[in-house]
């Protein structure tokens, strides 16, 4: 295309662009299928050989309202979304009125004209819908059809997308997109860049796989947004899998199920937001104390309280690390795209389970419904711990160096398996006994050890953009992907570390050798990123914070690093 | 720990004369006659709350889950669907749950889950020392209400009757080889068995000798018949002065939610094709 | 007494000595009724002029067991108990084998001789008994009239306290006493030395009675060691008060209801502990965004889990900061002793209503159920929030400067009053439009500032010992009165923030002016002050932790604090 | 906000032919009737969980406690037990109701807890897109349960009678008149006052025609005979292919828990003198 971000970095000076880089807004109500037209045109770019992000913003409600996503392609692997749209595809009004801010002179718009008034390529949607007899819900087929002319698709990749993204009324929808094809011109050329097609996984489906890379048995959930399509896509793929899926009462429920299933063996995972969390607390301290393993999908949103359900937040880092009464291990990990979210669920998986502590995988609106070109990179191997021990002589609490006990699970043969939320001796009885108490203290400290250790070795901080740069970008979760693009526009360092607990002290202190000057970036109101660091003693220097439920564009979070920077 | 016996070494705290030493008892002499008859008390776990009741947990040498207040009965329910060959028993009390975790009782019999409950029915918190609970009488002067509580209390057993409850009991922990006999039917039930126990709290809520009066086994009482079911449930509501019907007043074959949901497996394929082929539908 | 705390500071090398210093052991099996036995000595020792404290500490069962209960009695305030004893009063044979750390040379123990073996003055508890066919629960005053005459205690302030204790069976009670009174004689005469008495209050108690005096209008609460007490207090205390008590099915009922109370007007307060707050943190969230006052009692035990319910920790404050999804405004207050506990309940229910805040005070085992001499100190006037606007333009969540909006209550002629969980605009309407969610979390942000301001007006921090010295003890919550003693005689100063968050980072860099060298003692295996803290730039030189559910004896503490400093 | 009319501006995002309309006009038109009458809408308070249902709380220009999922019902006992002259409507939804919050639900039957609670079941959560709840039907294909659920739904009359209930109706969003005259009956029964609506949800689960078919209006029933009201209830079992019956199946009076907390109470004496007694009794 032929914009490019041009932005001169106030450190290096460099002028920086970023060549094959092309951004599409698919608007329309919620009903209309903007998620799925969305995921059509980045199935387009992504069979010409671009990468792929798309963002979708929807409103909380079922029909009517404003949908619209943003598709983003590019040659390098992408995960923001942009301020500025190349394309433009409307099948309402708003997708026109409401995103001013991203149309230019070389915009192309291509609307529904039974239904918008825009300046652009009309295309009669519903007169082609009524001519060929086709459903309401087909006409986004028809201004992608549309789309993919003005943008130079080739009919044959269209219609091989469409043959497997769209099995159903397969003939009817190619019809309908042809005559949108039809109605259309080229208008800007996306240029074919490569043939190697990458799947493009949300970061849900993402994160469902990973667990299910992890070896996941069962997966139990009560639906919140923004983490009911891991319930929804893991129930639809249980089927084919040894795999139980269960979506029970509440998530008090949920929570209890998933230890149940852990108790006997079976790797188990829930998700939630952070009102469904809340409910999980009390079992997630038990967990800790009984020394269960258990993940935790954690997908935060616009809180307080039900807040903004459809938007995003990074708001509820601390709450993660110290959730649940007293004191025990836990290991929290914020993946940051689509590839992160794959190797870190399965090794939050393969952690809970080795170090037999509750973990959580803090994900937030954005990465959990973004959508990215995915490439799969295989999770270390971290092994798993001893389980050996005389079935007559098993105390399930059995003190060890490292504070892990073996763990077995009913029917062990000949062995007692005693699991307890109060304190316990080593078999796993009740008791209040002060030397016990504090032993046992120990124990579980002891294994924060080493999972601290392990955390360590485990490369959990991400450095990227120009490493030896002084000025840092510092961020989490699913800003890793605009932070990266704008560190590397502006010749900044990025810094971002995976694992948020137990905090890599060490590994983020070689982050920051050479740093002076560290910018955070965070969706929240108080910078929770920086109060976890200050402990440390990490000081830093800016926050650019935003709290408005949206995550920011390449151009955005570019305006606000140069106004600190300035 | 090797089981040597079947109860553990660790110091019992009940209150002397208390209801869940029958309770205790009753249940250890079953699992006896289970093992006795060739089953293997490694594929039993007896899932507890917190309470009194729950301390259970660590008195019987099998193995456990000791959980938290309330939550019995999810945590019980999450063994069994995680391996349908384990024998799953779960003791809780009526804080547990008729107050904590009501809902999750109301689930279990919904869902006809493959467990086997006993509520140590003692009408009162006990561990807390002693605060009225749903099934106490009205009028009940417990700590938290010492003017007597202004609510009557419900009828566990109808309101496991109105979820959908397949076996449903009410014993009393005076009455020990009845006791024994209903745990083990309860057991052999495929599907959710509740037994309502009426246990003795010494300390707090001492019913003995009104028991004993009131007290009678259900007799030419037809199980399978729901009406009848109703009926007898409902001659006593925990309240007032009636006769307390003691046996099974219900009982009937469903489908259990475990059976239904491994019905539903195909054959497993391994899982990094499935994974390869989740990720190719999605190129 | 003959021996007094005798340490010799190592930073001042001043020998400290606390005169008129008595500690009693009361010990027997759960039912024998030692709590109140306890509480009698208390008594005795009040009115003959001594400041009390006692630690009452019982395993969790109803029935056998061992209790004991620790008093001491002091010529000033004292809330702390001492590694030795004066008198043994033993009711059973533990209360003997399990102290003998407490034993010394001059200890005169009391036992009842048909259950105990020991040396010292033998009580035939069970034939006195027997003899005026009392019952078997009045052997304590059976022993407690033994102990008045070995400590030289006038029958007539026996008789006269066990008037006022013991109404119930009282002629029985006395004619019991008075055997035991006449079978024992004066080892060692505790001196009176005064005439006015103080009230003996629990930790509970205070916190019960100072919300009260904060204006409490209904109190909900389920019940959870250590704080059922306030529950029970209350419950009875309700029949002759405007005050509402209701015991309702579990924690989440209890919050919601008093969110109720709340919107309509009345304020309202909640008891619980760990595993019962956790329950709570969704509807902990919901105040937050929805701007509803409401006051939780959280009482600390040993964790995590339900880990020893009748022992003692400092282990939530992280989780007590944090709980809850989002970002939101709240008050922590962490009393110290009983005054303080009627101090800043009063001023926590107070401050909410102003502030429109949850609030949270933060107790622990130690003090809800420690009992203390009871100096009543009136909490300073903290003002109200402004409420005027106009009815019909009545909007819940108007934008004012501090970010305090008026608050009307139903009914409100002509008003509509609605409040909201959801991000919402001025009027309570649900929104998502991005500048309005951002103006609403400023204006919450704004509140936080507010409050913030106020927490460093109110002298949250407390500073005693030495003032000058510069080697700080650092504490929080029931750890203030065995801290401060120890500060005292070893030449330290001690600091106390009574108010956790918002933190008063002001007052406290203030309090810490001169301080070399700062020692946190604290009950948790991780130091949880000292981590909040390092957030804001201090550092904390040594850790004096301890984690297995049982508060340190004044010599203990000593003897940790000269190790550290050694 | 002035109330010149009862609906705000809001702007409504409830799906093209939703029954939640039909409730929101009832419940407006019968709001109007008793303000008609007197009574002063300023002491109406209107409680929500949250679900589509939910919405109403946006919608209607009265106060309310617009609350969290599943606790519609204990924040209304609270409201209504704070000051007995409100007028405490809570709306629910079957997810809120009888799912995350089923508990409360049971409570505030068994208490009598002078509430109005009108369930907004569409037998589906709508709000999160179309999952099964406890009232839908065996076998349900919802985006949790892909391959049909594996458990019948229970009755939700059932288990409010069940649990005291004193005040039990089942309406229809298709049956504006009769809906409208069972609200009104519900707000004016002094106790717990429970409305199960069957509420179209025109997206994930349209009812429409398949209720049209078997809805009738009881008829010569006895609402205060409990067996006949059993009987009435079990018609349908919210699963099965039967008539199913619109009304009041079941009213009686009792005592509400309000009126005996507030009952309690003597002639209050002054707090600073209340706590000097206390203090006194403890010197
Ligand atoms: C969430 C939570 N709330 C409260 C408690 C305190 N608690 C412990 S046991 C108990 C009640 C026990 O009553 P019940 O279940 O009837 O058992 P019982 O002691 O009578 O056998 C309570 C309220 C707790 N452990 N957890
Ligand atoms: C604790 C919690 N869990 C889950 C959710 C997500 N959630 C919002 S509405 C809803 C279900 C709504 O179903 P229902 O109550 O039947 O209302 P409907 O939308 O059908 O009117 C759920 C699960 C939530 N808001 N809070
Ligand atoms: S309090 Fe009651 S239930 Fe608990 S041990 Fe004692 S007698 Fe048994
Ligand atoms: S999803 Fe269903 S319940 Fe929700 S607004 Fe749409 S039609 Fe109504
Ligand atoms: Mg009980
Ligand atoms: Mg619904």
């Amino acid at each position: 295309m032929s914009e490019h971000i041009r932005a001169v970095s106030p450190i290096t000076g460099v002028q920086v662009e970023i060549m094959n880089d092309v951004s599409i807004l698919v608007g329309g109500r919620a009903g209309d299928g903007i998620n799925s037209a969305g995921l059509i045109v980045a199935h387009l770019l992504n069979h010409i050989g671009y990468r792929v992000y798309m963002y979708f913003d929807y409103p909380s409600l079922i029909k009517g309202g404003h949908n619209f996503a943003l598709v983003r392609g590019s040659g390098s692997p992408v995960g923001a979304h942009r301020n500025r749209a190349d394309f433009i595809l409307a099948l309402n009004q708003d997708s026109i009125d409401l995103h001013g801010d991203l149309i230019r002179d070389e915009t192309t718009i291509l609307f529904d004209s039974g239904r918008v008034d825009a300046d652009g390529i009309p295309v009669p949607v519903s007169e082609i819908l009524k001519e060929l007899d086709a459903p309401a819900v087909m006409g986004n087929s028809c201004i992608i059809g549309a789309f993919a002319r003005s943008a130079g698709i080739e009919w044959a990749v269209l219609e091989s997308v469409f043959r497997q993204k769209i099995p159903k009324g397969l003939e009817k929808n190619l019809q309908v997109a042809r005559r949108g094809y039809d109605a259309a011109h080229v208008t800007q050329k996306i240029e074919p860049i490569g043939r190697e097609t990458f799947p493009i996984l949300t970061g849900n489906e993402a994160i469902g796989i990973g667990l299910l890379h992890g070896g996941l048995d069962a997966f139990v959930a009560y639906p919140m947004t923004p983490t009911s399509n891991i319930l929804h896509f893991l129930a639809e793929s249980a089927v084919d899998l040894p795999l139980d899926v269960v979506h029970p009462e509440n998530e008090i429920a949920v929570f209890l199920m998933a230890l149940g299933f852990a108790y006997a063996g079976k790797k188990a995972a829930v998700c939630t937001s952070g009102g469904g969390f809340c409910l999980m607390t009390e079992g997630f301290s038990l967990a800790g104390m009984a020394e269960l393993p258990i993940v935790v999908v954690m997908g935060q949103r616009t809180g307080p309280s039900t807040g903004v359900p459809t938007y995003t937040a990074q708001t509820d880092l601390h709450f993660m690390i110290h959730a649940g009464h007293g004191e025990f291990p836990r290991l929290v990990v914020a993946p940051g795209d689509a590839a992160q979210a794959f190797t870190w669920s399965s090794l939050a998986l393969s952690m809970a389970w080795k170090y037999q502590v509750p973990a959580i995988i803090l994900a937030d609106k954005t990465l959990c419904e973004g959508s990215y070109s995915f490439e799969q990179r295989a999770p270390p191997d971290i092994g798993e711990a001893d389980s050996r021990m005389d079935p007559g002589e098993y105390r399930r609490y059995a003190l060890t160096d490292n504070g892990i006990s073996p763990m077995l699970h009913p029917p062990a043969p000949g062995a007692v398996i005693k699991v307890n939320g109060y304190a316990h001796d080593e078999a796993g009885i009740t008791t209040e006994d002060a030397d016990t108490i504090r032993i046992m203290t120990d124990k579980r400290k002891q294994k924060s050890a080493s999972l601290k250790a392990a955390v360590e070795d485990l490369g959990s901080v991400i450095v990227r953009g120009k490493a030896d740069a002084s000025t840092a970008i510092l961020c989490w979760g699913s800003n890793l992907s605009v932070c990266t693009e704008v560190a590397d526009s502006l010749g900044l360092r990025l810094i971002q570390p995976v694992v948020l607990w137990p905090f890599p002290v060490e590994t983020f202190q070689k982050a920051l050798s050479g740093v002076e000057r560290l910018v955070l970036v965070e969706d929240s109101a108080y910078g929770q990123l920086s109060m976890l660091i200050s402990g440390y003693g990490f000081p830093t220097d800016d926050l650019v914070l935003r709290y408005d439920g949206r995550p920011n564009s390449v151009e955005e979070l570019v305006a606000r690093i140069q106004e600190v920077l300035a | 720990m090797t089981r040597s016996s079947l109860i553990t070494d660790a110091q019992n705290t009940w209150c002397p004369g208390c209801g869940n030493f029958m309770i205790l008892f009753a249940l250890r002499n079953v699992l006896e006659a289970l093992s006795e008859e060739g089953r293997s008390l490694d594929s039993v776990v007896l899932v507890s709350g917190i309470g009194c009741h729950a301390k259970i947990a660590d008195y019987m040498n099998i193995n456990s889950f000791y959980s938290i207040h309330g939550r019995t009965i999810p945590v019980a329910t999450g063994i069994q669907l995680a391996n349908p060959d384990l024998t799953v028993i779960a003791c809780a009390g009526d804080g547990d749950a008729y107050a904590e975790g009501l809902d999750h009782l109301v689930f279990a019999a919904k869902r006809n889950v493959d467990i086997t409950l006993l509520v140590h029915n003692n009408r009162v918190y006990g561990l807390t020392t002693g605060q009225y609970t749903p099934t106490s009488p009205l009028g009940f002067r417990g700590r938290s209400t010492p003017g007597g509580t202004i609510e009557e209390p419900f009828n566990p057993l109808e309101l496991v009757l109105a979820s959908g409850g397949t076996f449903i009991a009410r014993e009393s922990s005076l009455q020990m080889d009845s006791l024994q006999e209903t745990i083990m039917e309860a057991i052999r039930h495929r599907g959710f068995s509740y037994v309502d126990i009426l246990q003795i709290c010494a300390t707090y809520f001492n019913m003995t000798s009104y028991y004993r009066e009131r007290m009678y086994r259900l007799k030419d009482h037809d199980e399978s018949d729901f009406d009848q079911a109703c009926d007898r449930m409902r001659e006593w509501d925990y309240n007032g002065d009636a006769p307390i019907g003691l046996g099974i007043f219900y009982r009937r074959e469903k489908d259990t939610f475990g059976g239904r949901l491994s019905g539903r497996k195909t054959v497993a394929v391994d899982r990094e094709s499935a994974i390869r082929k989740i990720l190719d539908e999605r190129r």
